[in-house]
């Protein structure tokens, strides 16, 4: 069980050292409200995180998470401005999301096509389709959304937990739960580790697999409705690229995306250190457009090799002190 | 004093130019300029001006990705007591969340482009047309604006229309395959791109097909950029709106005026368009310092 | 205790399925019969300006970016490895090379040197991957995101346009009545399968990318191979950066090779490799270039509002995908077998 | 034909084919309950697809199953352990990414209120290894354990769960005596409750210690069945061989071969890794084999794997030809002329997406390097004579590795090496999985590139194929060596007490 904590242990000791560093460098950042912000600004790629890790971990992964957003945005906003309540619209939205997403999985299992390609298919479709609904960008005018959108949990300090930043921490304890005490959670780490032995072992691999997929469906809409949420409307080009974002914080979370082995809460820090380097540089302010893409990069660089580094000492030091 | 500055990202010729002129002026008047570049990505750039918030900056310069989604996140800044002002274009927030609008009009750069086109045409002409990004506010303006006047003009008809994506890249591809799909460009009077990168892109295809941009077929884009003039001066293209890039001071003198206590703006501060042609292409060239 | 009568001939064979390279191509045909329908003169090549002129030639001519970025691709992927960063790679490669044209040197040195920079950065892909161990996607991503903030740096922010005969040629000109270009992927495809099956490094990237751990207990330099790979793919994407880059004559450092990663891994599983690895098919991703291309030109063609392309080539690519799976076709296979004695019985 | 009353299993004419080969022909098998019915066959027989198909993993082509008299259709080993036929396959067949526990309790944890009790699911775990005397640490990933304890975890899991049928497809093949007596107490144990037992193995002497009914299989025919008594050993082999063969066992080598005037080919002293094995010195001249024996966990494959540089040393020297070196990695090994055999064939030992022929040149090519590829040709000649050498059942050299049967997977890694024409071969469990025919084969074998002036590290949990072929013996025990025994010493009780003692 120890050896499986590490990567996030290392995770989480990477984000307060990068916090810490923030926090001496610039005016303003150990303040509760940039960690509000945090929250906030990276709840929807987090859920879709929280889909991506239960795909990942079941060896698969999903572009499609991206579009997704976009679709369901532009989806709702269009069906809210005819006259839905944004509840019933989510509700009719996820019913489509979670068979859309079955729908890939049974694709991905009974035919034995790559779940790279038939998602990226679906990334494909799901773009397509915002455009199809409406190439304007669509504002979402509704009390529940306005009030969604004003509704605050004050924390100590100047920060406060918005409404996404809410939906994110339930998001991540259903996650939680499904991963680690269901037999579906179980099943998922069993069929990621070795689908083949699962499959022998009794595990119902298809039913497995369908299930990731449309529970990643589930958190996809999920996502989307809270970005449509954060932004109050509907833009076809939105969230166009958050699936490698997605992928990005389930494995810098320490989740291998070979498969069967990683931990949920592991995204959710996977996702904040993402947005801290953001977060670093807008408040730097001084780079040029080109220099805040190498600074990205480079400091997801270090953020790895650091992990690694943490890892690799701590097995030594375990080593030294309890051989055997 | 100390200003945020939201860009949408460094695509294209014009953008570049235009987050260059916001620096070097922010330098010359001595503000401290935070700037931060979205690449294009609306949730950047909510993350940046809240983090702008959060340094509590004086003020706070957004060029949105976006025209909707900006309410709640303008009326943390309101609650911060940080005044708001946009460039480039435009949101559709309740206007008493920001101060003003300083920029161009797209839909007028379209129409513009449109007028142009049905006086060179003398009205009558099967244009082909070169869009931006599917589903971005320019794309959108600059042909409605464009349609907004041919439709006037009932023998002006849109026979193509495809996204080359606001790159030279993109309008390479599209022109080639309209070329080919009309067996080349047999009557097409005109070329309408979103913006000059499309057009580059589709005066080399014309060449490679052995047509002659400019003459066998009218060529008319929005943006201005330097190349688009000397293809101008060359004969090689006909006339392109200018979006002004140099329009750092206009922004800084506004903020500058607000924060000092001038607080009648009009919610448009508008920059004006100009369509050039051949005829003054050189002189432009050699006002601003171009060859 | 049964005697049992004794053994006979050996196990029966049975017939072997066909080939795996007939599917990608039946599905490059339907489209290319579709395009027929839609546009009449589709078929139709002539010579204009003293080059074969027509949509065929088209799709060939713009599938050479994404072709020679599949086949480095075709060949990381079979290692197991993934390159996310190649339309990065374009981006740089374009960028040094506008640099170094601006210099003023000649075209050779130019080549050499972009070649140079984008084996530099497969290098750093490889390093990545098969020294620090870091997960393929991630190593990759690292590049695909730092990459474009190089070459716009490289760029000064700006679109820096040129001029280059040597370049034009290369990219828009014509050997004889065909395109240049169509010269290099050629030459690129001769010399990677060469590379691959004329020593043993093709042997070692499918050992490698098969079981790593038994091809290091079997002795292969793993990390080698690896690195291999992923320098092979990054000179690729330099070549592609060049074709991309001299083809409008100015280094777009934002959107040169945009998403062109997704379009290559496609063209490479198109061709019928799987992404896990173990397998290399240079010539069948050829024909998954095709296809894509094929699909993307038809559409330009079609005359449909822009808004529908994704949508267009979304479902062609699934159904592409169906008809290539084996178990679809084993599915629909014995559907038709359930149906057919029926049949005969009446 | 005495089949008792109501048998519990009744396959009949059950047929299966893959491309290229008829598998199963029109087998019938019958299972009684209370019984242990070993299930025979040369490597390829047919008997993992046979059991394959009553579990649900395979569909048959024709056939059919029934099951206490009710004819049943197993769509899937899920739908199988419903029925109660609880499987232990061939290759270990668990998740290495899961723990101990994990892989044991996999849909049938525990649960508390709809949710899983870890707490619980882990102490049913360790009950379960404990009635096979197991003692790990349960949260341990599996795939960190040796073959050895995943095979018994697997048993472990089988035995846990009410059965009516219990299958088990050659579970002893990497355990040791010990081990192995342990799990058949076990077993007589479960046949008194009334339990069905399939058991798959290629060790005739366990089949007479416990079986009570045989059925042999021939090239995927039935080829004959009957009780213990009714077939006594040389029968047996004959009905699975269709030929006599003749042991090599009662003879000792001979210790003309072994080099004695230059410098050992491969001499280690202290050679040692932290937390993986203790300095050990170790050494073995050309022409001369140096048997590695001892219990589970003793050491031995960290040994070898220590001097092939499959895993680097931390401490000690090693001297090869009389000159010192450090081995930095296997390829460096393999170019000094050395060859390994990897005891897990699956996971280290065979590329199974490529073809026989491929597989087979691997290590040559190696040897040879990235520019000197092997002709074509050659490498046509190397597959077709190595496959006829050993006696592999392949319909031809193109077909995947993977497809191929487990036992005659093992010796297409042999031939590997075979091919590269080492020096020093070092062999972990070479025998495992192996019909007794290329069991004899091997032993055969190894005497034979012995003679030729090969020096060989043998590592075998069989110590009676030990002693058939060593020069030396060096017994191991808690990662450690405890003593070395020489020549005429060598027989099945001196190494046990070596093992014991100490
Ligand atoms: N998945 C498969 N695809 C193709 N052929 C297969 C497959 N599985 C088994 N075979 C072939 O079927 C035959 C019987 O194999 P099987 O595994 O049943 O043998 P076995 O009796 O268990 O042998 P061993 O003692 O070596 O385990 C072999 O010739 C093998 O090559
Ligand atoms: N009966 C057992 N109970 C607990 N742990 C065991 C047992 N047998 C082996 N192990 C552990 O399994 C691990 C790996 O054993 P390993 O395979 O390296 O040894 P080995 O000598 O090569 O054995 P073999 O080759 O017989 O499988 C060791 O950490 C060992 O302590
Ligand atoms: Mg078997
Ligand atoms: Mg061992």
């Amino acid at each position: 069980m120890r050896e499986r904590r590490l990567p996030i242990l290392a995770t989480i000791a990477v984000f307060v050292l990068l916090y810490a560093l923030g926090g001496l460098h610039f005016n303003h950042f150990l303040s509760t409200g940039v960690f509000g912000n945090l929250l906030t600004d990276n709840a929807f790629v987090i859920i879709a995180g929280l889909g991506m890790t239960f795909v990942i971990l079941s060896g698969g992964i999903d572009l499609s998470v991206g579009s997704m957003i976009g679709f369901v945005g532009i989806a709702m906003a269009t069906m809210v401005a005819h006259g839905w309540h944004p509840l019933a619209a989510i509700a009719v939205l996820l019913v489509m999301g979670i068979v859309l997403g079955a729908l890939m999985g049974w694709i991905i299992d009974a035919f034995e096509i790559q779940p790279f390609i038939v998602t990226l298919t679906a990334m494909f479709l799901l773009r397509g389709l915002c455009f199809v609904i409406s190439l304007d960008s669509v504002p979402i005018k509704h009390p529940f959304v306005e009030a969604f959108s004003d509704f605050h949990l004050a924390l100590p300090g100047d920060g406060w937990l918005s409404g996404p930043a809410l939906v994110m921490l339930a998001a991540l304890a259903f996650a939680v739960v499904v991963a680690h005490f269901t037999r579906f959670g179980a099943n998922v780490y069993a069929v990621g580790g070795d689908a083949a032995s699962a499959l022998l072992l009794g595990v119902p691999v298809r039913r497995t697999i369908v299930g990731v997929y449309a529970l990643n469906g589930a958190f996809g809409v999920l996502a989307g409705a809270t970005y449509a949420f954060y932004t109050s409307s509907g833009y076809p080009l939105a969230a166009s690229g958050v699936e490698l974002d997605a992928i990005a914080a389930v494995v810098i979370g320490g989740t291998l995306l070979t498969g069967g082995v990683g931990l949920v809460i592991g995204t959710v820090f996977g996702g904040l250190i993402q947005g801290l380097i953001q977060t670093l540089i807008i408040f730097d302010g001084s780079l040029d457009s080109w220099w805040i893409r190498i600074v990205i990069g480079g400091l997801l660089f270090v953020f790895i090799v650091l992990q690694k580094l943490i890892m690799r000492s701590v097995t030594a030091l375990g080593a030294s002190a309890a051989p055997g | 004093l100390t200003i945020g500055f939201s860009q949408v990202g460094s695509e294209g010729d014009w953008r570049p130019a235009f987050s260059k002129d916001m620096k070097d002026e922010a330098a010359k008047r001595n503000i401290d300029l935070k700037y931060s570049d979205a690449q294009g990505k609306e949730e950047n750039q909510l993350k940046a001006v809240r983090s702008f918030i959060a340094q509590k900056v004086d003020a706070i310069i957004i060029a949105p990705v976006v025209v909707t989604g900006w309410d709640a996140v303008l009326k943390e800044a309101k609650a911060a007591k940080i005044p708001v002002f946009l460039a480039d274009r435009d949101v559709d927030s309740d206007p008493s969340l920001f101060v003003t609008r300083i920029s161009a009009d797209f839909n007028l750069e379209g129409r513009l482009a449109g007028a142009w086109l049905a006086q060179a045409s003398k009205g009558k002409c099967d244009v082909v047309e070169l869009q931006g990004t599917v589903g971005s506010a320019p794309a959108l303006q600059r042909k409605k604006g464009f349609e907004s006047v041919t439709a006037l003009f009932p023998d002006i008809k849109i026979v193509k229309s495809q996204s080359g994506d606001f790159t030279t890249a993109g309008g390479k591809e599209v022109a080639e395959s309209f070329i080919k799909a009309t067996n080349g460009f047999k009557g097409i009077c005109a070329v309408y791109a979103h913006n000059d990168n499309m057009q580059l892109g589709a005066i080399q295809a014309m060449k490679e097909a052995g047509l002659k941009p400019g003459k066998d077929v009218l060529l008319v884009s929005v943006d201005g950029v330097p190349d688009m003039f000397r293809l101008l001066a060359a004969g090689e293209a006909n006339a392109s709106v200018e979006l002004k890039s140099d329009i750092g001071k206009n922004i800084y003198d506004v903020v500058e005026a607000y924060l000092k206590g001038k607080t009648d703006f009009p919610k448009w501060v508008l920059i004006p368009s100009d369509l050039h042609t051949q005829a003054d292409a050189a002189a432009e060239l050699a006002k601003r310092g171009l060859k | 205790m049964i005697p049992v009568p004794p053994p006979s001939e050996p196990a029966t064979k049975t017939r072997r399925p066909l080939p795996a390279v007939v599917w990608p191509l039946v599905a490059l045909a339907a489209i290319l019969v579709v395009d027929g329908f839609i546009s009449p003169s589709f078929f139709s090549i002539r010579l204009v300006e003293g080059r074969l002129y027509g949509s065929l030639i088209d799709i060939v001519y713009r599938g050479t970016p994404i072709a020679l970025l599949a086949l480095g691709m075709a060949i990381v992927i079979g290692a197991k490895g993934i390159d996310l960063s190649v339309g990065s790679v374009v981006a740089i490669a374009g960028a040094v090379m506008a640099h170094f044209i601006h210099l003023g040197f000649d075209p050779a040195v130019v080549v050499a040197a972009t070649l140079a920079v984008g084996l530099l950065c497969g290098l750093w892909n490889g390093f990545l991957v098969a020294v620090l161990s870091i997960q393929p996607i991630i190593a990759t991503l690292i590049l695909m995101v730092a990459g474009r903030g190089i070459a716009l740096m490289i760029n000064g922010g700006r679109i820096p346009t040129f001029r280059s005969d040597f370049f034009s040629a290369l990219s828009t000109g014509r050997i004889w009545v065909i395109p240049s270009r169509l010269f290099l992927v050629a030459l690129v495809f001769l010399v990677l399968w060469a590379v691959l099956r004329r020593t043993a490094f093709g042997l070692f990237v499918e050992a490698v990318g098969g079981n790593a751990s038994a091809a290091r207990l079997a002795g292969i330099g793993t990390r080698m191979v690896t690195l291999a790979t992923y320098g092979i793919s990054g000179v690729c994407a330099a070549l592609a950066g060049i074709i991309i880059t001299g083809d409008t004559r100015s280094s777009d450092a934002v959107t040169a090779g945009m998403w062109s990663e997704l379009d290559a891994i496609l063209a490479v599983v198109l061709g019928g490799a799987s992404l896990n690895g173990g397998r290399i098919f240079l010539a069948t991703t050829l024909v998954g270039v095709l296809i894509i291309q094929s699909l993307t030109t038809s559409i330009l063609m079609s005359g449909l509002p822009p808004e529908f392309n994704l949508v267009v080539k979304a479902v062609v690519i699934l159904a592409v995908l169906l008809v290539q799976a084996p178990k679809v076709r084993t599915a629909v296979g014995s559907l038709v077998a359930a149906f057919r004695p029926r049949r005969t019985e009446r | 034909m005495d089949v008792p009353a109501r048998p519990r299993v009744v396959m009949r004419g059950i047929t299966k084919t893959f491309p290229g080969v008829k598998a199963l022909d029109g087998v019938d098998f019958t299972l009684a309950p209370g019984e242990i019915h070993a299930l025979l066959g040369e490597n390829g027989a047919g008997k993992s697809t046979l059991v394959k198909v009553l579990t649900g993993v395979l569909a048959a082509d024709a056939g059919t199953v029934e099951l206490d008299g009710v004819p049943i259709r197993v769509a899937s080993p899920a739908a199988a352990q419903d029925l109660g036929i609880n499987t232990v396959y061939q290759e270990v067949n668990l998740v290495p990414t899961l723990s101990v526990a994990e892989n044991l309790m996999l849909e049938r944890q525990s649960s508390r209120f709809g949710l899983i009790s870890w707490r619980k699911t882990r102490e049913r775990a360790e009950a379960a290894l404990a009635r096979l005397k197991i003692h790990v640490d349960v949260g341990r990933s599996l795939g960190s354990c040796s073959l050895a304890i995943q095979q018994l975890v697997a048993i472990a899991r089988a035995l846990d769960r009410d059965t009516r049928v219990l299958v088990l497809d050659e579970p002893t093949a990497s355990l040791d005596a010990h081990e192995v007596e342990g799990l058949f107490t076990v077993l007589r144990d479960i046949r008194a409750r009334g339990i069905a037992i399939v058991f798959i193995t290629h060790f005739i002497d366990q089949v007479y210690a416990i079986a009570d009914r045989i059925t042999v299989l021939r090239n995927g025919r039935f080829a004959g069945t009957g009780t213990i008594a009714e077939v006594p050993r040389m029968r047996l082999v004959t009905l699975m061989l269709g030929k006599q063969i003749e042991s090599h066992y009662a003879e000792r080598p001979t210790t003309e071969s072994i080099d004695q005037t230059g410098a050992p080919v491969i001499a280690a002293t202290g050679l040692g890794r932290a937390r993986w094995l203790e300095p050990i010195d170790l050494s073995v001249r050309a022409g001369e084999v140096v048997g590695l024996a001892g219990l589970l966990g003793s050491g031995r494959t960290e040994t070898a794997k220590l001097l092939f540089g499959a895993e680097r040393a931390d401490k000690g020297s090693l001297v090869i030809d009389g000159v010192p070196v450090t081995l930095r990695s296997p390829g460096q090994a393999i170019r000094m002329g050395f060859g390994f055999c990897p005891e897990d064939r699956k996971h280290e030992g065979l590329i199974l997406d490529l073809s026989v022929r491929e597989n087979l040149i691997l290590a040559l090519q190696c040897r040879r390097g990235w520019w000197n590829r092997v002709g074509q040709a050659e490498q046509n000649r190397i597959a077709a004579e190595m496959i006829a050498a050993l006696g592999i059942a392949t319909p031809d050299a193109e077909k995947p590795v993977g497809q191929l049967s487990g036992g005659n997977q093992q010796k297409v890694i042999l031939a590997r090496w075979l091919a590269a024409k080492p020096r020093l071969l070092i062999l972990d469990e070479p025998t495992r999985g192996i019909d007794i025919g290329a069991h004899a084969e091997i032993v055969g074998l190894i005497r034979r590139l012995c003679r030729e002036g090969l020096a060989l590290i043998v590592a075998s949990s069989e110590l009676e194929e030990i002693v058939a072929f060593s020069h030396r013996v060096a017994v191991l025990r808690d990662r450690r060596k405890v003593s070395e025994i020489v020549g005429a010493d060598i027989t099945q009780s001196t190494i046990v007490e070596a093992i014991a003692n100490s």
